[in-house]
């Protein structure tokens, strides 16, 4: 579904991607893991067209990706959840929740949408006109899958959606994102809660600065001494 | 920073010249380019003054006419009430424009960027309001009439006003030079990496901002003696005074020592030099020529300088970082 | 008494509790490391100690001076200097304009910050680079320029926020040597990192914080067995199957 | 008494007013995060087109509103299109350059309608102009009232776009954050270009209702430009609410300052709240009223 093919990717003269490869199937959650820096945001952002690979291609569905402008991304079925707390702070939940259907198929099935993310994330209901700004941290990163669910997207990329999480709140959403790829949106996730990521996800790339070091399914990762190397440096 | 370095060391000489024709031949001129070389002169100092604190200190004031304008009525006061030759006002001038170029300081300050420059707009705003109405004291909206020591004469002016431009280019110079340069320009690449390496910011903003009210209260006070003449329209004027000098040092080149002497230059042939040929239009020409230059050398004519001479010499500009 | 002293230091932003309770001291010439996951508040602690970003609570005492109420130059000139996790090079300056900027904190002659800021760019291995403006530098040599700038002002005390982060293996050797130099040269080393083969390698001490609060303390090794750090980066599971 | 109400009366009017120019100053700033200073100038050529079709066809200003309004929407398209735009996020020396820029475009948009309209005094004199009824002692001026009027009706239906629509939604999103709109499918570029070209239409309408009251000449919008920044940093960027509320009561503030102290020191009031809020209230009286 979503081909990466040896991208390079520069901020200005600096590298921050080398030769990345890595592919996601219809159906699948696929995780990207990496400690801090690594470039999972990068390759996230290059997906969106936010920023530009200077080498390498990047396809979805058969179309190249990376000449398009970013805005293009959502109406090709690409929904961008970013790290949490990028939602628009003093729009209510209910028009972020709106502003994440804007594209023609999405609007036509904005009510059911609605509906939908209310029954995933219950206290967003409650919460609907209320300002997004004054959410808690668990509650904005459910707004921000939920405004991510409005796309009616094929793809959904999640960045971090775990971050800054209670314990308790990381299981909640990993549950979500389970069963939102049961529904049937195939998943591309970027983690750093390594444990968490690769029970959920059928295959995981490893990225250490900048470059792939490992990937596979995410049981055969799991038992891999490598990754706690990569995390800890030991 | 790196460029006045550069330009010092290679071009000692230039300035000497400049020094000895700026000297030597305007007393064969006629009187209109005397005029013409006097508001050059004033233009100039005002610029370079300008430039200490938006250019090089980063602190972009949109409300400078506050220093210009108390440099003026520093004298006219002093003529008003008391009869005292307005000479007197080139002590007064910047005298004052320092005294109250403090407390504007320890306010605005506080302010960054847009912010900072808006409030100062709004101070020269504030003070042309206020000395347009307070009549019997500040003289109102007729604003003050004094005496010219020299009569019809030039000459006198144009060489008061050729030391100060001198003095200011000179003074810039020096503390460009020394700690202080170095402070003013850490403080404008990034306020907090500057407080960071255990400078205060706010007292060395105050540092810049005093010469550079000292000297545009010097230009108002030169101005005040040559045009003989003053009202709080002409000099606290927001488009005629604040304006012009950001947009004259904008022309030369921001952070530059020669920018704002070429921009100064360049604006006032424009605005006064070919007004006798094509009429109110000049004012007209020199915004468009403004304009392009924000969008196509937007670190002006000498900032700019290696991007014009590429232009020229047909090769196509590097750009460093991403789009 | 111990060097740098930090005591119930607590920083919120809104209702997030960044910092919360964090007590700790650091002993002379030692290199301190600091880590803990995305988020947990490692950058907000340095911010507090040099004022960006004050504590709302607690006491900050180096030397044996309270510093939490002074201003960000003053903590600096007191000797404590830093880097950033996000570089901010005074972009247009060279890299020895840079670094002369930093001198000027101990001299007023610009003849004297030159010395300074040459003999310290040696230090550092910056002297090639010493004429590049400094936005046109790679990211190494932005991060190595701001130890030299920090260095410049004669500090006894650096916190280095993230200086390996975004570098390659080689970057990160170079670094730890200029790191090792610095602890030998008398200054003590403040450390927060997220590459762990460049913490673990030069700390003396270190502790790890999550959610504002710290949840081990003690030598590299000890740290990176400690099963609540395995927590905290790896997930429950790791922690168990160890 | 009579003159309390009367000055208060006349300053709600004058605010309402004042809040339409500055509601399309505020968006700008809130979306493309500068200062506008052409805005001023860009609301006198509102007010010179009205004239203009005053003077040959006899069209009432209110009702060359509509055109001056649809025109300098397509002016402020052009101008942020082709000129603005292209110094976005370049990188100079003087942080401000794109400031500047709008400043140099409004000083030559000036000396332009001064080239063709000279720099006299003009008027759109209507009979209407002099008109005012009385209620309870006060004299109210009828083209304050009506002009008030047709002020709500703009800022309301604003108001409406931007919480009812997608179009205003995504002007929102962007201002408060331009990446993440990006996300949405939200092409910034143009969500820009659309709002800075409402602000100018905004401007113009403004512009439109001042004509029967007050003269016109070139320079006329530089208090008016200081009153949108008073408003905007009063009322915080991107919100009709806040613009609407910092309108009235810069417009209550002035005409008291203007009968209780002297109509000479009207406009420094409003400057003087303007510094105090920039010190002491930072975010405006949207940080109080909240949305």
């Amino acid at each position: 579904m979503l081909k990466v093919n040896d991208i390079d990717v520069y901020y200005g003269d600096v590298q921050a991607l080398w030769d990345v490869s890595f592919e996601v199937n219809e159906g699948e959650i696929v995780a990207l893991l990496g400690s801090n820096g690594a470039g999972k945001t990068t390759t996230l952002n290059t997906i969106s067209g936010l920023l530009r690979p200077r080498k390498g291609h990047i396809e979805f569905l058969g179309q190249e990706l990376s000449k398009m402008p970013a805005h293009k991304m959502a109406s090709l079925g690409i929904a961008h959840v970013p790290e949490a707390r990028r939602l628009f702070p003093e729009m209510t939940v209910k028009e972020n929740l709106l502003m994440g259907s804007l594209m023609p198929e999405a609007k036509a099935r904005r009510e059911e949408s609605m509906e939908r993310v209310f029954t995933i994330f219950p206290v967003l209901k409650e919460r609907a006109w209320q300002a997004a700004g004054t959410l808690s941290g668990g509650e904005s990163q459910m707004l921000a899958v939920g405004r991510g669910i409005m796309a009616c997207p094929k793809l959904m990329m999640m960045d971090e959606p775990s971050l800054g999480l209670a314990p308790f709140l990381v299981d909640e959403v990993f549950k979500v994102i389970e069963q939102i790829n049961r529904e049937g949106i195939t998943i591309l996730l970027v983690e750093q809660n390594v444990a968490h990521a690769l029970k959920a996800c059928t295959r995981a790339y490893v990225l250490e600065v900048g470059r792939i070091t490992l990937q596979g399914t995410g049981e055969k990762l799991l038992r891999d001494e490598h990754v706690k190397e990569a995390y800890l440096g030991v | 920073m790196a460029e006045i370095k550069t330009m010092a060391k290679k071009s000692w000489f230039l300035p000497a010249i400049l020094g000895i024709v700026a000297i030597a031949f305007p007393p064969f001129l006629g009187g209109y380019f005397q005029h013409l070389l006097i508001l050059m002169m004033m233009w100039i100092t005002m610029a370079t003054a300008w430039n200490l604190l938006g250019g090089y200190t980063g602190c972009v004031s949109f409300g400078h006419c506050v220093f210009f304008g108390l440099g003026a009525y520093g004298g006219g006061l002093l003529y008003l009430h008391w009869g005292i030759s307005p000479w007197w006002g080139m002590i007064a001038g910047p005298l004052l424009a320092i005294i109250a170029g403090i407390p504007i300081g320890l306010v605005t300050f506080r302010l960054r960027g847009p912010y900072f420059a808006l409030s100062m707009l709004a101070l020269g705003e504030t003070f042309r309001i206020v000395f347009t109405n307070w009549v019997s004291v500040l003289g109102g909206a007729c604003g003050i009439v004094s005496s010219r020591t020299f009569g019809v004469e030039k000459l006198p002016y144009y060489y008061i006003a050729l030391v100060i431009a001198a003095l200011s280019v000179y003074v810039v110079y020096r503390l460009m030079h020394s700690k202080y340069g170095y402070y003013f320009v850490s403080i404008r690449e990034d306020q907090d990496a500057a407080e960071g390496l255990g400078i205060p910011t706010t007292r060395y903003k105050m540092y810049a901002l005093i010469p550079s009210a000292l000297f545009t209260g010097l230009a108002g006070a030169v101005y005040m003696n040559y045009m003989a003449y003053i009202d709080p329209e002409v000099v606290f004027s927001l488009a005629g005074i604040s304006i012009m000098m950001i947009l004259a040092v904008m022309v030369g080149g921001a952070g530059t020592l020669g920018g704002p002497i070429l921009g100064a230059v360049i604006f006032v042939l424009l605005n006064e030099g070919i007004r006798a040929a094509v009429g109110p239009i000049s004012y007209l020409i020199f915004m468009v020529i403004a304009c392009l230059l924000i969008m196509f050398l937007p670190d002006g004519i000498i900032g700019d300088w290696a991007k014009i001479k590429r232009a020229f010499r047909g090769k196509k500009p590097v750009y460093v970082g991403g789009e | 008494m111990a060097y740098l002293d930090i005591n119930h230091v607590v920083r919120k932003f809104g209702g997030l509790v960044a910092v919360n309770d964090i007590t700790v001291g650091l002993e002379q010439g030692e290199i301190f490391g600091l880590i803990g996951p995305n988020g947990s508040g490692k950058t907000t602690l340095f911010n507090a100690i040099n004022n960006y970003y004050p504590a709302n609570s607690g006491e900050i005492i180096f030397k044996g001076i309270p510093i939490t109420r002074k201003s960000t130059h003053e903590i600096c000139r007191l000797g404590i200097g830093r880097t950033f996790q996000v570089v901010k090079p005074l972009r247009r300056m060279t890299v020895l304009e840079n670094v002369m900027a930093g001198a000027f904190l101990r001299t007023n002659s610009a003849t004297k910050a030159r010395d300074k800021a040459l003999e310290i760019l040696n230090f550092c291995e910056l002297m090639p680079r010493k004429d590049m403006p400094a936005k046109d530098l790679p990211i190494a040599d932005k991060k190595r320029m701001e130890i030299a700038r920090s260095l410049a002002g004669d500090p006894e005390l650096i916190l280095l926020d993230e200086t390996a982060a975004g570098l390659n293996l080689v970057e990160i050797e170079v670094v730890m040597a200029i790191v090792r130099k610095i602890r030998d040269s008398g200054i003590t080393c403040f450390v927060v990192e997220h590459v762990m083969k460049f913490i673990m390698g030069i700390s003396d001490r270190m502790m790890c914080i999550n959610f504002g609060k710290e949840i081990a303390r003690g030598t590299p090794r000890e740290i990176a067995s400690h099963p609540e750090v395995i927590k905290a980066y790896l997930g429950e599971e790791y922690a168990k199957g160890k | 008494m009579a003159l309390f109400g009367q000055t208060f009366v006349t300053g709600i009017l004058i605010g309402g007013i004042y809040a339409v120019i500055a509601v399309g100053m505020t968006l700008i700033m809130g979306v493309m995060k500068i200062i506008n200073l052409a805005h001023g100038a860009l609301m006198m050529v509102g007010m010179y087109v009205c004239l203009a079709l005053f003077k040959s066809f006899g069209l009432h200003p209110y009702l060359g509103m509509i055109p001056a309004m649809i025109i300098l929407f397509g002016i402020g398209w052009l101008l942020q299109k082709y000129s603005i735009e292209r110094v976005f996020g370049v990188e100079t020396i003087l942080p401000e350059s794109q400031v500047l820029l709008t400043l140099a475009l409004g000083l030559g948009i000036t000396e332009i309608i001064r080239l063709i309209f000279t720099s006299n005094y003009q008027c759109a004199y209507t009979p209407f102009s002099a008109r005012c009824f009385y209620l309870g002692g006060m004299s109210i001026s009828q083209p304050y009232l009506v002009g008030f009027i047709i002020a709500m009706a703009f800022v309301a239906a604003l108001h409406i776009l931007l919480t009812r629509t997608d179009l205003g939604r995504s002007v929102i999103a962007t201002a408060q954050d331009r990446d993440a709109a990006t996300y949405m499918g939200v092409d910034a570029k143009r969500i820009t270009n659309f709002t800075f070209a409402l602000g100018t239409a905004l401007a113009a309408a403004g512009g439109a209702m001042l004509l029967p009251i007050f003269y016109t000449y070139p320079d006329v919008w530089h208090p008016y430009l200081a009153k949108c920044f008073i408003i905007t940093i009063l009322g915080g960027m991107g919100s009709t609410v806040g613009a609407l509320s910092g309108g009235l009561l810069l417009g209550v503030a002035e005409t008291f300052g203007a009968t209780y102290w002297s109509p000479g020191y009207r406009d420094v009031v409003g400057l003087i709240i303007f510094v105090l809020v920039l010190l002491f209230l930072p975010g405006g009286l949207k940080k109080v009223i909240g949305r």
